[in-house]
């Protein structure tokens, strides 16, 4: 019994982590049409930027600061140029912002494997990880530490924060009115550019933060960190329904949850395989989604 | 020859079809007025089997169709044109006429797959002549190889109909074949389905255009917030206080 | 011919296979991964095959090639019709299944891998020529029928399916039966590519199929242009081989060259540089070259 | 003019020796290939510096595979035709897709760092820097065992290249020192949180633990088996393969404590490697050589010895049976000076070479225990 | 500003699109208060005059005055900020969004006076009303048609430009919008209008102008040109 609890609260620190990518997956998709698959590549790009601050400065709310700064900046530039594909090629086809997406990941993860840390992976200091200080929970295999109730709490507020926003805001509206069509929007009143600019900030905001948190949850991170968790996030967001923040919040849970209990229990290298086959019954009884898409 | 029997369609607590009967005669170029969201559109939906309908029955030949697949339906001899004018932006006007026919047989195989790879085999010349002959017969046979995506909107509408015809089917569903055109056009497209009715294929139109429609159709029948409140000849119809009330608002 | 050409034609057959196998359901709108998992799977067929049981190349060609078909007919049934992302997701499943399948058993070489696939001709050069021609003899007909396709109802049909589900029905086109045939096709052409890949290469390691060969395909197919067959068989050839002649201070970016070049062809030309208009316009210009002669 | 005189007596043609490395120098694990080509490079410097190989300059011809195998199969075909000998190439996918056309075309291949599970494919045409996994590891597990008198072990395996073979040689080796293994825990290779796993092996009880995983990996499950009270140090025991810059970078100084057993030991006090170790320090901000980079500075020499004492002049002509005195001396080799030690190849793979148990204190290895096989 | 002044003031306007010429030497007024109708042929340039004002196309030459200042250059947030606002052809809506939210949109510059501006849109459009939550994507041609004004009306605007309103619609509707703009009219409200249903639009305009292959033709009052034989024939198929 104590090996189930202490599994359950690992899975829901993993789907923490889960919760905070696809929102911000989702997010894309709700304000720029953006399959972006690589995100979680960017997320990472922005841990290691928050670490070379770190280091170099020693100053860990500097490297806190950087890597949000920097997770603003590579969204604020890559989603015009995402937009201006879409653009160009009509509303057809967003299956093939995957294709641009996975570009901006090779080229990522290719400068993090022979640039930062001549491409080791990174650990994060006690400062940040707060590692030194224990958990706040201990038992002999329960161990809930201060990173796994933050990151949880943060994604819950963030989903929450963002549903309001985007369905109850006027920028929101806008936000989602522009992903839908840029032409009739502009044609509506709504200036393109600094409404777009808010919500890629907006995007990259969540970007940083969730960097940070995985930061402080993981306490390392390597180059290939990205690609391990852009499948899941895919397939999280695909079987809560695409963009459907409050299907995301559950589905992400639930997957951390079950990944560590098939771990716990079963083989542990069969738990990808597993896991995804498990969410491909899903998704072949419900194609749109369990929670639907609200695309 | 097309029998609805009774048919419903709710989306939801909407009722968008309520209990709706009305024969589709052979021969005969039909018209269907009514309001916005009347449920003209989901009508059309529902006999091609696009949507499933909540209930009631529709007849083809006295066989049923409910429920069937829209493709075998599609097959049957029942084709329709979109409110929206869907066509491929990637092919050319002829390649979307062309693409009207499917009606695909394992025996078409060898004709498909084993032949010289840059000519058309046999079937394809065929239906490249019969698209070719359409076109022609609409006007458009300069337009034939022009990208679908360099359209307006009122050609746009001209090669649906025509992708529609070229196979001939039984019945022809147009959903406002005269939206967003000018006068002229619009009796264009008057004449033009006279000339589908000739080729033998019943036309079911509906369209907001009174003066087109009631010039052509020989039955009319009316929808109101999903019900079937008349149906008659364009003169009933023009008389008839309560389509009067409802459609054209008392003038 | 030299080695080094064989190398490379042989693998550029190989690219070029894969990434039509992508652009086959793509007609459709599906991505469909599955094919990297049925290269897999009929490399292994392949290779166990031929080491334990002697079956000679054309039976284990035939074989494999069919083995992968009816992996991809059996999954169809589930998602001939279903949305691209459902498919992206199944193929991502058989991709990590697969790799988990032949890492744990033992019987499949675990994950060493397996090593010397026997040679089709008794000697090296022989074999070498054999395989290259076989390849490209596979190459030829798998375009033959993909442009076969392209040029025929079913080629329409599928566009249409691209654009809108709902129109492409209103003709009779019968959406999941096209899926399906679509998908086992590309399978069958993954598990074709996946025997060929085994018998040039002549050792497999789970590590050979992963998801790298989904992002190079996919960059091959959307760099060349996802509307013609041309696309990727010009591109894949270019893309496999310029990081080959690159020089020296350039080779450790290779990588970020490739993602680069991506999004430069999708920002400046979305339908990659080579476009049915394009294509429709060199071949009038070609016929009516003959005409005149 | 004293060179030429030597070259004449040689009877040597070639005006430079060009070995080509086929390495991995893109991509995820680029900083190791890195490593690699460092050692080869020092010796060529080192051997310049000295004279050469038979009095002409010897070259390291750098050709990056990344991971590819099917880069590996073009850069390798286009070796075959005048390469002397070829280094690399690496890693394991590329080893497998290339190596058969050197075997092929009879050009033997230094694919010196990976276990001996993949150099037996090929021999007598590539040679493995370490014996056969089952003879060489469980003596040193044993050893281990016995010292920190572990009772019951679980063992996190990683389903990577060699590494279950290894993790079944460890256990072997535990088996013999009266050890019992509780649970081989299975780690997914792109595993991201691994508290499962560990709430998995710590369930069973262990008091000790034997690791065959990724670097990284061994340190996130270290820091985090320390952050759930685990305080005996020493009970862990960490498999060669991990020694790498990363188990460092990513443990700091949480992994104090833990054993590590290598093929090096870092603190030998010889000139050759005081001053190895010295340039390497040098030319990498500070760090520790890493373990493999050895390897490939010992098989220049080994090549550098191979011509001098069979008496290969570089003809192109000569080429197919230089190939084979090559292949044939480097497989038996006797007494071969290594970087840090003598030893003697016994078919393809080093028959004597010693391992070390460490205890790592502070991103430093203390050498606890040495063992030399029979 | 007096009752008489142009509210809208387009000078020697000339617009193209790569090498296609789509407007040429188009001079058009609008005074306060007026209801002007665009009348021509599919393709003549109704939307590219009422996009240029709106301040999405750059015109090549000409120069447009919005109540009494230059608007050349403005950007379409700006221009709509300051009173106008455009009903765009066809489908205008925002089909994944619920027709509450696309309401809103239209209010996107002055959410104060929503509320009220709500009212006033669902007295118009009852059915509006009964499908607040229903996304714009499922309702039908008409419905969306309803949709569109709505969210005109939801910005008040002092100059509306409506392009085509009555496509698709039942000749009951296409009243009841003429209604809906005449008493938009009356309440002071400009508005430029475009339509091919010639009769109607010149019934309740102030004036016309006629628009041939993006060059103006003629232009008078509405009774005027109701009564010119010319436009009789090619127009009102009389
Ligand atoms: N998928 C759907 N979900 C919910 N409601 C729907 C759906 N499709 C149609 N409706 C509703 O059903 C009603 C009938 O719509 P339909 O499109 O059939 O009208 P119509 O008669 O074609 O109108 P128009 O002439 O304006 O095109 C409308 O009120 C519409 O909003
Ligand atoms: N974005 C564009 N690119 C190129 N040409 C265009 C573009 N928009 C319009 N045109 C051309 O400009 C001319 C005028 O078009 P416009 O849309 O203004 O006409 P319209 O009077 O509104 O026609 P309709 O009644 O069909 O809406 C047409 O010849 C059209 O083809
Ligand atoms: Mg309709
Ligand atoms: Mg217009």
């Amino acid at each position: 019994m104590e090996v189930l609890i202490a599994q359950i609260f690992n899975g829901l620190s993993l789907g923490s982590i889960y919760v905070l990518l696809v929102t911000g997956f989702n997010l894309l998709l709700l304000v720029a049409m953006i399959i972006h698959f690589s995100f979680p590549v960017v997320v990472v790009f922005s841990m290691y930027v928050s670490w070379a601050v770190m280091t170099a400065t020693g100053m860990v709310p500097l490297g806190i600061l950087a890597g949000i700064l920097s997770a603003i900046a590579v969204n604020v530039v890559t989603a015009p140029m995402f937009q201006h594909i879409m653009k160009k090629r009509g509303s057809v086809d967003i299956n093939a912002t995957m294709v641009i997406s996975m570009g901006m990941g090779m080229i990522i993860t290719d400068i993090l494997s022979h640039t930062f840390n001549q491409g080791f992976p990174i650990a994060f200091p006690d400062a940040l990880t707060g590692n030194d200080k224990g958990a706040l929970i201990s038992t002999r295999l329960i161990s809930i530490s201060r990173g796994q109730v933050l990151t949880l709490i943060i994604g819950v507020i963030f989903v929450l924060f963002l549903f309001w926003l985007l369905y109850k805001t006027r920028a929101g509206r806008a936000f989602r009115a522009i992903a839908e069509d840029p032409n009739g929007a502009k044609l509506v009143g709504i200036p393109l550019l600094k409404t777009g600019l808010q919500s890629y900030a907006l995007t990259g905001i969540l970007g940083g933060v969730t960097a940070v948190l995985m930061a402080v949850l993981l306490g390392s991170a390597s180059a290939g960190l990205g690609d391990q968790l852009g499948h899941k996030v895919l397939a999280v967001s695909i079987i809560a329904g695409l963009g459907n923040l409050k299907g995301g919040l559950i589905i992400g849970l639930l997957l951390g949850v079950l990944e560590a209990v098939i771990q716990g229990y079963l083989a542990g290298s069969w738990s990808n395989a597993i896991a995804f086959i498990i969410m491909l019954i899903v998704i072949l009884a419900k194609p749109k989604g369990v929670f639907g898409s609200s695309l | 020859m097309l029998s609805i029997k009774g048919v419903s369609k709710h989306f939801g607590g909407l009722k968008a079809l309520k209990d709706v009967s009305f024969n589709i005669e052979d021969g005969r170029i039909h018209g269907i007025i009514g309001p916005n969201g009347s449920g003209k559109t989901t009508m059309f939906n529902c006999i091609t089997g696009l949507l499933e309908v909540t209930a009631g029955n529709i007849y083809l030949d006295d066989k049923e169709i409910t429920g069937k697949p829209a493709h075998e339906i599609s097959n049957l001899g029942i084709r329709r044109t979109f409110q929206q004018g869907k066509l491929v932006p990637s092919m050319t006007v002829v390649e979307n006429v062309m693409s009207g026919i499917f009606d695909f047989k394992i025996r078409d195989i060898p004709d498909t797959f084993f032949r010289k790879p840059f000519a058309d085999s046999k079937i394809e010349s065929k239906l490249r002549e019969d698209s070719l002959e359409i076109l022609a017969m609409l006007g458009l046979e300069k337009s034939a190889d022009r990208w679908a995506s360099d359209l307006v909107w009122a050609e746009r509408q001209f090669v649906q109909i025509a992708r529609a015809v070229v196979s001939k089917p039984k019945i022809l569903l147009l959903d406002e074949p005269a939206a967003g055109m000018g006068p002229i056009e619009t009796q264009e497209v008057g004449e033009l389905i006279k000339k589908i009715k000739e080729m033998g294929i019943s036309p079911v139109v509906v369209s907001h255009d009174m003066k087109m429609l009631m010039n052509i159709a020989e039955t009319v029948t009316v929808l109101n917030f999903g019900d079937n409140i008349f149906e008659g000849t364009p003169e009933e119809v023009q008389k008839d206080p309560r389509v009067l009330e409802a459609y054209l608002g008392a003038e | 011919m030299s080695l080094p050409l064989y190398y490379f034609l042989a693998i550029a057959a190989i690219y070029i296979l894969m990434s039509w196998s992508i652009y086959i359901p793509y007609r459709v709108g599906q991505l469909h991964f599955m094919t990297v998992a049925n290269m897999a799977i009929s490399a292994y067929f392949a290779a166990l095959m031929a080491i334990n049981f002697s079956w000679p190349f054309w039976l284990v060609l035939i074989a494999g090639t069919l083995l992968g078909a009816l992996i991809g007919f059996l999954v169809s049934l589930a998602i001939g019709d279903a949305p691209c992302f459902a498919v992206v997701i199944v193929g991502f499943t058989f991709i990590y299944l697969t790799k988990t399948i032949i890492e744990n058993v033992e019987a499949f070489g675990g994950p060493l891998g397996i090593f010397s696939i026997p040679k089709v001709m008794q000697t090296s050069s022989s074999n070498r020529v054999f395989l290259l021609i076989t390849a490209y003899a596979l190459v030829l007909l798998t375009g033959y029928l993909i442009k076969r396709f392209d040029r025929s109802r079913l080629g329409r049909a599928a566009s249409a399916i691209f654009i809108d589900r709902d129109l492409a029905v209103s003709f009779g086109v019968d959406v999941k039966k096209m899926g399906m045939f679509l998908q086992s096709w590309a399978s069958a052409v993954g598990g074709m590519s996946g025997v060929l890949y085994a018998f040039i290469m002549q050792s497999i390691s789970p590590n050979h199929f992963t998801f790298h060969i989904v992002g190079i395909c996919m960059t091959m197919l959307f760099v060349g242009g996802y509307s013609t067959i041309w696309g990727a068989l010009l591109a894949a050839p270019i893309l496999w081989g310029f990081p080959l002649i690159l020089p020296e201070v350039l080779q450790s970016w290779n990588i970020v060259i490739y993602g680069v070049l991506l999004i430069v062809v999708l920002v400046i030309k979305p339908e990659g540089i080579i476009t049915r208009p394009m294509i429709k316009k060199l071949e009038s210009i070609l016929l009516r070259k003959k005409k005149l002669v | 003019d004293q060179e030429v005189s030597d070259t004449e007596s040689t009877g040597v043609v070639a005006t430079e020796w060009e070995i080509p490395f086929l390495n991995c120098l893109t991509g995820p694990i680029a900083s190791i290939g890195e490593y690699l080509q460092w050692g080869a490079e020092y010796a060529a410097e080192q051997i310049n510096a000295a004279g050469g190989i038979s009095g002409v300059p010897v070259k390291i011809v750098r050709v990056d595979t990344g991971m590819s195998p099917e880069k590996g199969t073009v850069e390798m075909s286009k070796l075959v035709a005048d390469a002397l000998v070829v280094m690399g190439p690496v890693p394991e996918p590329v080893i497998m897709a290339a190596v058969p056309i050197a075997v092929d075309e009879g050009l033997y291949s230094f694919t010196a760092t990976t276990s001996f599970e993949y150099a037996a494919e090929y021999f007598p045409w590539a040679i493995s820097w370490f014996s056969p996994t089952d003879e060489k590891l469980p003596p040193i597990v044993t050893a281990w065992a016995e010292k920190v008198e572990a009772k019951k072990v679980v063992q996190f395996v990683e389903n990577y290249g060699a590494w279950p073979g290894m993790a079944r040689a460890h256990v072997i080796g535990l088996e013999k020192a009266g050890v019992t293994v509780l649970e081989d825990v299975e780690v997914p290779t792109d595993a991201v949180s691994l508290g499962p796993l560990i709430v998995k092996a710590l369930a069973q009880n262990p008091d000790a633990i034997v690791f065959s995983c990724n670097a990284e990996k061994v340190a996130k499950i270290i820091i985090e088996l320390k952050n759930r009270g685990w305080e005996d140090m020493n009970k862990m025991l960490v498999f060669s393969s991990a020694d790498d810059a990363a188990l460092y970078t990513t443990g700091g100084d949480k992994i104090n404590g833990v054993m590590i057993y290598n093929y090096n030991d870092p603190n030998l006090d010889t000139d050759r490697w005081n001053d190895f170790r010295q340039a390497f320090k040098d030319d990498h901000e500070g760090i520790e050589p890493f373990s493999l980079s050895p390897n490939y500075y010992d098989a220049v020499y080994m090549i550098k010895r191979a011509i001098e004492e069979t008496g290969v002049t570089g003809d192109p002509k000569k080429l197919a049976e230089e190939r084979i005195l090559i292949r044939d001396f480097c497989n038996d080799v006797k007494n071969f000076e290594g970087l840090q030690y003598d030893w003697s190849n016994k078919g393809g793979y080093p028959a004597d070479k010693p391992l070390f148990l460490f205890e790592i204190q502070g991103g430093e290895k203390v050498l606890i225990a040495k063992i030399i096989p029979e | 500003m007096a009752q008489n002044d142009p509210i809208l003031k387009i000078k020697n306007l000339s617009v193209a699109y790569g090498q296609v010429k789509a407007l040429t030497d188009i001079s058009i007024e609008v005074l306060k208060g007026e209801i002007v109708v665009l009348v021509g042929a599919n393709g003549a340039g109704k939307t590219s005059i009422m996009e240029t004002v709106l301040g999405a196309n750059v015109p090549v030459s000409g120069t447009i005055e919005f109540k009494g200042k230059s608007i050349g250059g403005v950007p379409v947030d700006k221009n709509v900020r300051n009173g106008m606002y455009l009903v765009p052809e066809g489908r205008g809506v925002f089909s994944s969004m619920t027709v509450m939210d696309n309401l809103l949109l239209g209010a996107h510059h002055n959410l104060k006076n929503a509320d009220s501006k709500l009212e006033l849109v669902f007295d118009s459009f009852p059915v509006l009303g009964n499908r607040k939550s229903q996304v714009a994507g499922t309702l039908s041609g008409g419905e969306r048609q309803m949709l569109a004004i709505g969210r005109a009306l939801m910005s008040s605007p002092e100059m509306i430009l409506v392009d085509e309103p009555s496509i698709g619609l039942a000749p009951i509707i296409v009243n009841d919008i003429f209604e809906i703009l005449v008493n938009l009219n009356k309440e002071g409200y400009s508005i430029l209008l475009s339509e091919q249903n010639v009769y109607k639009a010149l019934k309740i305009a102030h004036r016309g102008y006629i628009l041939e292959t993006g060059k103006m033709t003629k232009h008078g009052t509405a009774d005027e040109l109701l009564n010119d034989p010319a436009v009789r024939e090619a127009y009102l198929g009389a």
